[in-house]
């Protein structure tokens, strides 16, 4: 090994126990005074500098969640017995568990690259996908398919014009790179995240109950192993710190404070696909006892989460690493973020057959470290990682200390003094399109807005039907995958918020996006399961801030209990502002969903004439925050609709088992846009129109627009429709027969009685040109 | 009439897969020897009239911010009189 | 009837591949890239993915992988042999086809439902087919753009070996609004869009994919 | 050691794509005076030892079977003794 950039002395623990009072950086690498006091307190001296490096890290907001650890305890608190009953893993291993049935169980997680995603927008996105499947990987599953919910700037900023087309190319590249058919998410435009885009990235992986495999290190004299690609010097501290700081401050490159180096990768989406086919032979073969994936904090993160994990120790020696640059010093080698790794611990006995599947993958491995044994007084103080570089002890530390147990803040926070204005300043009062043709025109003003408009333009980037197992994909309400050849079993998945709700009011924003994402589930067939969120907010630092997250963390808690789904997992993203401005607050929730056989799931197309449409649900006054409010009058105000837990789960229930039953052909739940979005959704999907009478107890344009939840359009079988009517009213689910399908192809119409009629043709005109001529044809 | 070629590279210590694969394909052909390969990108660029001191230096401002990302790559612009 | 479907490092449709010749009454064998011989198989599938990555040119590391050389050698005695996407590609670097593909002219990956005419219903592959049949496929590439020196393509339309042709919009730039060609036996076609997606209306736009399996069925059978 | 860049192009009557955008872009951003733009691509490999001329000859080779694909494309190699 040849150091050219080494300092002259190693900073090893006998020499910082000699030079105790040294000068060190912690300031530059984001530690609090208080946090750098706590740090030498654990440690009972001062840290060498690799050990300064790894709780740096480790406890930055990105990797510590010491802002929003006291919020996110209550996923765990408020959970029941029914919620209980699916779930094999909780929240705080990689990635939640869920028994689906039949001996098999799935694993999903929603994560963000927001902040390199800004800088670079192809790579950025790109390792946003990498990362999240190396989690769902960890857990023993094969990774099946991948959602991305996205946020962008307004269609008309400039810089839209760089970021989006380089996002969504990243999240294509390496996503069909990997073989993952990619089968929903979310493309949001919005001004507030111009400077700050979101790029969440999802992933759903399967396996048999007994394939389940946790990051824990444990046996003594078990070795640890590292493989897939090499170590070098991009991205030191990278997501992490990027990610955890004010955005402002951070430079893109060596400029920001503490001179990082470059803090965006490049994926080796190709190394991935080998990382996980040689990782699932690994399963297979039973040759791993514990396995962790290598993300933020890199090696600082796997080797203390591991050690921390398990029942023994962990000794490593860093002079191992294979390096893609040997003039790495060993704190960049703990704190590199490089791409496509994974950390594995194997019983001795089985190393060499380990050794032999990763050759035939062309991966490379190595044997990094050990399982120590630790005596008592060790594993009371949290256990002992100790890191050797050159036959010199450099870390030596309670693993705990520096994975589980980081600082833990209770932020200040308090209703904002605006929240009341913006409150009372509702969208019911906004002048209204009256006349049929006003109407109309407001149909298809909204119909080719950015975030009601055809998406195809990103979607056919990506590809939908690797692995031949998708059912559904974009635009359906949920995207539908296989699990099981023979029985047919299936899961869905959706992902939904809409953040205009969210700052009007953050509780029941959290949970009309946890509502919308349950009931696109539903919509599709499948009945909802569990949850997982991505908590993007602004500065936590920002008492306002702090209290939207405060209020969705507490609505979204007490939303699943209403609705006995188990948030399993996910991620918190903060710090997504410009200047003092954050972004909307944007608690994204993805729900996952079984079906039994995915040959029963229902589109959302109309697909043939002659077939009733029910409206269910009930349609109230609800224009703040809506589409409508947003696009024609560029208005935010007033409070959100109502949310209804018990009105969804009769819907949810209703679906389900009207697919299962074959009574619905088709279905679409009602959301931005309200019925009239719907309508254009349902007829546009295959060619086929429909002619609709408005309820009479309702106004025209609240029929149409009002964005209350809860509700649902499907298209009935003559045949069917006494069946279905009447379990509706068994439940007493309102369902109102609203009219009927007709006319097939081009020629066919969308007829709203009484208002307007709209030739198909001209709804697609409008509604598909609009990605085009923003971002070429 | 000129030209004027931009080349641009990834930054030395940004990963490059792309070199990476030809790396490892390379000794699969039998030519050995090699130590590392770096595969980056080549503009030519077909320029009318005289290269001032100024359109040069707007290319170079054009090799910044179209043609390479300054994030993870590194560029060098020159001008081949024909 | 045995058809192998190679997979290479990287490659991504090689379970479906084996499926769809499963569905269409075939014996599907897994082959591996680095496998010194054919296993015995009647037919061969170079699936579709990113085999090494795509890096460098697609298909251009594949091309030199073991298996190829016997891939090669057995094309040319008249083995049949599909290559799908990236298949394709690498039947090109092979040269075991002419011409090349390159990034689509509108510089994106494209996945869609593709309608296309076959124009040859005499290969290998698709003489299960109507001739002038026009069916709906699954595309999905990145660098699917088909060119080829003038003199080649005269050559290809002239011999009749141009076996799919592109509908309703040219989808990547590929000249003469080619979707797959064949070599001049008939026994070699390579083909950007990927039937292996269509053969169950579930998982895919129909099942117009599956005759391109039965095809190298019948095909083996009356040999 | 020594290092060898082999630029590879594609030939001139073939469409390319890329360049053709990037053609498109200049004027866009205020860069005018641009008759036409081709992208290929640029390999640096880096050898151990001296570079004699069967190594070279070699390289071409690898040139010609592995970095480029002639069908499409033109390449030239080139030595940079350091
Ligand atoms: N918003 C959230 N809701 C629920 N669980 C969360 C949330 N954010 C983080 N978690 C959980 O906290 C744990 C640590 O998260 P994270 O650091 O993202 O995991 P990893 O180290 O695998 O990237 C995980 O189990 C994650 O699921
Ligand atoms: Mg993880």
């Amino acid at each position: 090994m040849t150091d050219q950039r080494q300092p002259a002395t190693l900073d090893t623990v006998d020499h910082a126990l000699d030079t105790p009072d040294a000068q060190q950086p912690w300031r530059d690498l984001g530690l609090k005074p208080d946090e750098y006091a706590q740090l030498r307190e654990i440690l009972a001296r001062r840290p060498t500098s690799s050990e300064l490096a790894m709780y740096s890290v480790m406890w930055s907001e990105h990797c510590s969640y010491k802002s929003s650890k006291v919020h996110l305890r209550q996923f765990g608190e408020l959970v029941t017995d029914e919620m209980r009953a699916c779930l094999m893993v909780g929240i705080g291993e990689n990635a939640g568990v869920v028994d689906i049935g039949a001996g098999y169980a799935a694993t999903f997680k929603v994560e963000s690259h927001n902040h390199p995603s800004y800088v670079e927008p192809y790579q950025g996105a790109a390792t946003g996908v990498g990362g999240i499947v190396r989690d769902i990987l960890a857990m023993g599953a094969r990774p099946v398919a991948v959602l991305d919910p996205l946020r962008f700037g307004s269609l008309d900023a400039p810089d839209t014009l760089r970021v989006m087309p380089g996002i969504v190319a990243g999240v294509g590249g390496y996503g069909n790179c990997l073989g993952l058919p990619n089968i929903g998410g979310e493309a949001v435009f919005d001004s507030t995240y111009a400077g700050n885009p979101l790029v969440n990235a999802l992933c759903v992986g399967v396996m048999r109950h007994e394939q389940i495999h946790l990051a824990k290190a444990s046996g003594e004299g078990n070795q640890v192993i590292l493989y897939g690609a090499s170590t070098g010097g991009d991205g030191i501290g990278g997501v992490s710190v990027l990610a955890s700081e004010t955005f402002a401050d951070s430079g893109s490159s060596t400029s920001g404070p503490g001179k990082k180096r470059p803090s965006v990768q490049v994926g080796d989406p190709f190394m991935e696909k080998l990382l996980i086919e040689c990782t699932l032979e690994l399963f297979e073969a039973d040759l791993v006892v514990g396995i962790q994936d290598l993300g933020g904090a890199g090696l600082s993160c796997a080797t203390s989460e591991l050690a921390s994990a398990g029942d023994g120790g962990m000794h490593v020696w860093l002079d191992r690493v294979p390096l893609r640059d040997a003039s790495l010093a060993p704190e960049e080698i703990l704190m590199s973020e490089s791409q496509e790794r994974m950390m594995a611990v194997v019983q001795p006995a089985h190393v060499d057959a380990f050794m032999r599947v990763c050759r035939r993958w062309d991966v490379e491995a190595t044997v990094i470290g050990e399982v120590t044994a630790v005596t008592d007084d060790e594993a009371s103080r949290g256990g002992r990682l100790v890191i050797e570089w050159q036959g010199e002890t450099i870390v030596d530390v309670p693993p705990r200390s520096v994975a589980h147990d980081g600082p833990v803040y209770e932020r200040p926070f308090a209703r904002p003094a605006w929240q009341d204005a913006l409150q009372s300043d509702g969208a019911e009062k906004l002048p209204r399109p009256k006349s049929g043709a006003e109407l109309r025109e407001t149909l298809l003003q909204l119909a080719a807005s950015p975030n009601l408009c055809d998406k195809s333009w990103i979607t056919d980037q990506y590809d939908r039907y690797v692995q031949g197992n998708t059912v559904l994909s974009q635009p359906e309400d949920a995207g539908m995958v296989r699990v099981d050849a023979d029985s047919g079993l299936g899961v869905a998945v959706a992902t939904d918020c809409n953040g205009r709700f969210a700052k009007l009011d953050p509780y029941a924003g959290a949970q009309l996006a946890l509502a919308e994402s349950y009931r696109n589930v539903a919509t599709s067939g499948a009945r909802p399961l569990a949850v997982t969120d991505c908590l993007n907010f602004g500065s936590p630092e920002d008492p306002d801030v702090m209290w939207q997250f405060a209020e969705a963390t507490r609505g979204l808690a007490e939303g699943c209990r209403e609705l006995g789904v188990p948030v399993t997992g996910g991620n918190v993203s903060f710090y997504n502002q410009t200047g003092e401005t954050p972004i909307l607050p944007t608690p994204v929730v993805g729900v996952l969903g079984v079906i039994d056989q995915v040959a029963r799931r229902t589109p959302l197309g109309f697909a043939s004439e002659g077939q009733a449409i029910y409206l269910l649900g009930t349609t109230r006054e609800e224009l703040s925050g809506s589409e409508w409010a947003h696009v024609v009058h560029g208005h935010l105000g007033g409070t959100p609709p109502q949310v209804d837990f018990a009105a969804e789960r009769a819907l949810a229930a209703t679906l389900a088992a009207a697919a299962c039953d074959g009574l619905v052909e088709a279905a679409h739940d009602l959301s931005d846009g309200g019925l009239a979005q719907a309508l254009v959704e349902s007829c546009l999907r295959r060619g086929v129109g429909a002619r609709v009478r408005l309820p009479e107890d309702l106004d025209p344009f609240v029929a149409l627009f009002s964005e209350s939840t809860a509700r649902a359009i499907v298209a009935v079988p003559r045949s069917e429709e006494s069946e279905f009517a009447s379990r509706c009213a068994v439940i007493s689910l309102p369902h109102a027969a609203i009219g009927e399908t007709a006319g097939l192809g081009d020629g066919a119409v969308l007829e709203v009685q009484g208002q307007f009629r709209l030739p198909l043709a001209e709804l697609r005109e409008a509604w598909s040109a609009t990605l085009p001529a923003a971002f070429g044809a | 009439m000129a030209r004027v070629v931009v080349d641009v590279m990834l930054k030395p210590e940004i990963l490059d897969p792309q070199g990476k694969a030809v790396h490892g394909a390379l000794p699969r052909l039998g030519f050995d020897g090699v130590t590392d390969v770096r595969q980056g990108k080549r503009f030519e660029l077909e320029l009318e009239g005289e290269i001032s001191e100024e359109r040069l230096a707007e290319l170079r401002k054009a090799a910044e911010t179209l043609l390479s990302n300054p994030v993870i790559e590194d560029y060098t612009v020159r001008v081949e009189q024909q | 009837m045995k058809v192998g479907v190679v997979t290479f490092p990287g490659s991504l449709d090689d379970v479906d591949a084996r499926r769809a010749v499963t569905i269409a009454g075939g014996e599907a064998v897994a082959v591996w890239h680095g496998d010194e011989d054919l296993r015995g198989v009647d037919a061969v599938v170079l699936p579709g993915g990113f085999s090494y990555g795509d890096y460098l040119r697609c298909g251009a590391i594949a091309r030199f992988a073991p298996v190829m050389t016997h891939v090669i050698d057995a094309a040319n005695a008249g083995m049949p042999v599909l290559g799908i996407c990236n298949g394709f590609q690498i039947l090109c670097e092979s040269h075991l086809l002419p011409g090349a593909l390159i990034r689509n002219e509108r510089r994106r990956f494209v996945c869609r439902d593709q309608r296309l005419r076959i124009e040859n219903a005499t290969t290998a592959w698709t003489s299960s087919f109507d001739p002038g049949a026009e069916v709906i496929i699954v595309l999905k590439n990145g660098e699917g753009g088909y060119v080829a020196k003038e003199s080649a393509l005269d050559r290809l339309e002239g011999e009749g070996r141009v076996v799919a042709r592109y509908l309703g919009g040219n989808p990547n730039g590929s000249l003469h609004d080619i979707a797959g060609i064949t070599n001049e036996r008939g026994n070699v076609v390579g083909l950007m869009p990927h039937p292996e997606h269509a053969v169950d209306a579930l998982f895919g736009p129909g099942v117009d994919g599956r005759a391109f399996f039965t095809s190298v069925l019948k095909t083996l059978a009356t040999a």
